[in-house]
């Protein structure tokens, strides 16, 4: 079986890092930035914008659902704002394809580094929050899953 | 104690100094994200005068204490000083008695304790209240909880797609068993200023009573409920220059001295033993529990600004404000106005065709520019329109006309980029 | 945004300083009819901190904004405040969640809302609710009004001579019927703390929930609401260092979910159709409209100010209060203490024979004393003890000895001149 | 018919003031010669004390009762506190004994001139101005069963 060669989540979060200091912490071109990287990211499937894939406490509408391969799950996601795309979009590239075990124990570091919290504000981030948390629980039942 | 030049002798119209008026507003001069402060959602709540944040220091600092029921001197400052507000409030609203002013926590709590005093006791199975498609939730959701408890029905005036009311079917939906028409003076999401004085008489022909939501006519409006013959009237303070947490419930005093109370408690008593209690008079029937008084207090600061700028005043800078940003926005490809009755306030709800509400707000958020995005809390209006929500920029006297050509400028912005 | 601090390691007992504590009181400073004013009525509305006022004033010179639907900077700023406070008040009543914390508008908002909403729902006629003699009306009217809306029965707990529950009839008193306790921690006239845990325990063993009056125990006590078990828990901020205008309701997860909302409005839904409306989820089901926003960020540093104090530092002080009062007047001729329960808060309520406790009142205001005078919106209670109203001084932390010898002096000069 | 000679309502006036003044503004002084005055006031019959002659909206409780002779009203009053016992007796001094027609026109100035509102607050100064209020009305009503 041929190994999947990803690079690791740190990897990812340093490249990413590297790609906001570009923007030099303007506000304007950081969000549009974020919303770029929404456009680019694959529509999902309307079969599977239903209640049950649906994340709480979000300010927009998010949906999330994944696939597994061997120990790796692989995410996919869609918003109705261009931001929250944008901001799935990240955390796809972060997460998605990784282990279960990786994304249980991911420290996801970069949302602190490029000063999100600021960038999108105290609420939308608590929904950010959710996602992260959503993806981490999917792990964990995996996890749990194959080890039974 | 009254204050009788309350509504007397405005300022001539045009003489006013808007940056004269700015520096009353502390909270006007600040950077957000590096970019001067342009705010425009005022329709949310409006920034606050200078006088008002004093009042509310000067009676923490010196009259801090517990009304009406106090004989100490603290007791009685605090008491004159809230009872001076209610009778600016009654001069305000141009009521007939100060007695028919009672103080609520907010327009919200106002309307659902007409919905729940006065519903409950005069409204029966198959009875009807009518409201409008354009009301706010605090406009609509009281009424469904009231009809469904007393198995009531809710109809519901039409509007147009400029946003203004289908006024010819309001006779029709009139009948013999409509015991409450609820409407808002003005909306606050079209801006539209609803010809109020012709449903109240319509209404009033019927037999049926009327409940005006003025929340988004206080802060633009010279409001007369005798001229218009409301029955009651709701409105917030902090909509309207005033602090967080004060409302108002205008009723004609036959009506409220009619209506069972609402809240039980302290202060809205006269006799309590434990097998029956007796009510105390108006206001205070309604007022149960210690009120909020500084705030109370403060908004008197709120209703001499007001009346010191003049509505006169007021609307013209307003309208200005609106004409010139339509001139900017009103023919901009992608842009839809949402709300283009001939009669309305400064505001301007729009969509931008292919760009998410929420994602505009965060563009101009970006630029320093608030506005309000969303359904704005009348979702029945945005299923009407067949949108989500909407992008509102709402003006108040502080706000100039290069605010309006940046938030143009903005919009523009996201056109280009975005669609 | 949590602050995990908030209960934990108050300053070693009797350290404080009374007088550095004192400055923080702006109100406290100043003369009343030439006497220096010595302001003992805690219980009505406590004076606030600097702390607290500088908030209010920070709050609308930067962050004034309408929460939770707002996208923008100030919005955020402001929600994200709000929810900080929530969650503070969490801690502060060691509850287990802050979607049980309901901001109100005060204790008797908070009341009304269980009675009508809880009340509604689950007493059918037949049932039966139990209060206690010493309730504020605050505690008495919203069940009077319940059980006369629902053929209900109100049952009322007696209490001694020295305005102690009389705990043994509660058993008797408990019902298969029984569906709500509403019982007071504290007493506002007597000071009297009630055994709640015992009260709470009976009757959960009968099925009943327990409604708890907090709003005398939120300035004196340390409350843990999971300690206590109670089912619902309401209190006022400004008895405890806060501002006008903010009240909580703490409730049990589970019952606050199954209940129907109260008022209707913004916040508080999901979505509106003019058919059909879905309920947000808590606490906001029960925040319909816009809160009281400057009040409950402010009360935040009256929250910040009690736990730097610590209670335990705060009962000493009180209670030394109390012990150098008592040593005064305790004995005096004509004098006639009104509640002397060995477990009581620093706050004593008497009557002088012969002399009417509101001419006593404008004479201790003469000399800058404020003290309350009247039934305390306790009138069941002043018909136990045949009398009309007594005169209450009640102690806050920053209350001096030389204070109540001054009240003392006070006192015995009306029982010299005026018996 | 033998005339009743009584002073006049300013001189009653001018003597009260003249009182106050020897208290040199001393708030103590003053309320309890206020309460002095109050015990002095000959107490009413229980029976007159009913919810007929209960003025409203007083702080205390407040009953007033009246009798005519000629075109002269005398009035009776009493109050539960000491304080308002004499407020009333210094209105009963000032207007009771004088015609409808004086009593409806008096001006009473005094109550400025010894700061009755600043020594009894503004709550008790509207119960107060309800006793004058009630005083006045009932000289209207008996001014016009006299007239017609
Ligand atoms: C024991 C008690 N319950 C209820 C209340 C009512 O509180 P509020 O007036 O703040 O609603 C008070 C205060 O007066 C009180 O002391
Ligand atoms: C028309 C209208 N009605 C009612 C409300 C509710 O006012 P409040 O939130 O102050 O209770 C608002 C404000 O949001 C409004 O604009």
């Amino acid at each position: 079986m041929k190994k999947i060669v990803l690079p690791t989540i740190s990897a990812i979060q340093e490249e990413i890092i590297g790609e906001f200091q570009t923007l030099e912490g303007d506000r304007e071109r950081m969000l549009t930035y974020i919303m770029d990287l929404g456009e680019q990211l694959a529509p999902m499937d309307t079969l599977y914008k239903n209640e049950h894939n649906t994340i709480q406490g979000c300010m927009s509408k998010v949906w999330l659902t994944y696939t597994r391969q061997e120990d790796r799950l692989f995410f996919e996601g869609d918003s109705n704002t261009a931001i929250t795309k944008g901001l799935i979009s990240l955390l796809l590239r972060v997460l998605s394809g990784q282990t279960a075990e990786e994304i249980i124990h991911a420290n996801l570091y970069f949302v602190g580094k490029i000063g999100m919290t600021q960038l999108i504000g105290s609420q939308r981030s608590s929904g950010f929050a959710n996602m992260v948390k959503e993806m981490k629980l999917i792990a964990i039942a995996q996890k749990a899953e194959r080890g039974a | 104690m009254l204050n009788a030049s309350l509504m007397s002798a405005t300022p001539p119209h045009n003489i006013i100094d808007i940056q004269k008026i700015r520096e009353q507003f502390p909270a006007l001069h600040q950077h957000v994200h590096g970019k001067p402060l342009i705010y425009l959602d005022n329709a949310a709540t409006t920034q606050k005068p200078q006088a008002v944040l004093n009042a509310l220091a000067h009676y923490y600092q010196h009259d801090n204490a517990n009304v009406h029921r106090g004989i100490h001197t603290l007791a009685s400052r605090a008491t004159a000083a809230l009872e001076t507000t209610r009778h600016s409030t009654q001069q305000f609203i141009r009521a007939a008695d100060a007695a028919e002013i009672i103080f609520t926590a907010g327009t919200t709590a106002s309307i659902n304790l007409v919905a729940a005093a006065y519903g409950q006791a005069q409204v029966q199975a198959g009875d009807e209240v009518i409201i409008s498609h354009m009301e706010h939730h605090a406009n609509i959701v009281p009424w469904q909880m009231l009809c469904q408890a007393k198995k009531a029905t809710l109809k519901v005036i039409p509007i147009r797609d400029t946003g203004e009311l289908l006024l010819p079917t309001l006779e029709k939906l009139l009948t013999p068993k409509t015991k409450i028409v609820a409407i808002s003076y003005v909306s606050n999401t079209l801006g539209t200023i609803n010809p109020l004085k012709e449903v109240i008489q319509q209404a009033h022909a019927h037999g049926a009573i009327v409940v005006v939501d003025g929340a988004q006519a206080a802060p633009h409006l010279p409001i007369d409920v005798q001229d218009l013959d409301c029955d009651f009237l709701a409105f917030s303070a902090h909509k309207a220059y005033g602090p967080t947490g004060v409302g108002v419930l205008y009723g004609k005093r036959a009506l409220l001295e009619d209506m069972p109370p609402y809240q039980g408690g302290g202060e809205m008593v006269r006799e309590v033993t434990l097998a029956h209690t007796t009510y105390n008079d108006l206001p205070y029937k309604f007022e149960a529990g210690t009120p909020n008084i500084a705030g109370i207090i403060a908004w008197q600061e709120a209703l001499n600004f007001i009346r010191q700028i003049g509505y006169k005043n007021l609307r013209a800078h307003e309208d200005e404000l609106l004409t010139h940003a339509l001139d900017l926005l009103g023919n901009l490809d992608k842009v839809r106005i949402i709300g283009t009755a001939p009669n309305k306030i400064g505001m301007l709800s729009l969509i931008i065709e292919g760009v998410h509400h929420l994602d505009a707000g965060m563009l101009l958020d970006a630029n320093g520019i608030a506005v309000r995005t969303g359904h704005g809390c009348t979702q029945p209006l945005m299923d009407f329109f067949g949108i989500e929500g909407v992008i509102r920029a709402s003006f108040a006297i502080y706000n100039t006309k290069e605010e309006v050509e940046q938030l143009a400028a903005g919009i523009a912005r996201i056109v280009q980029q975005k669609t």
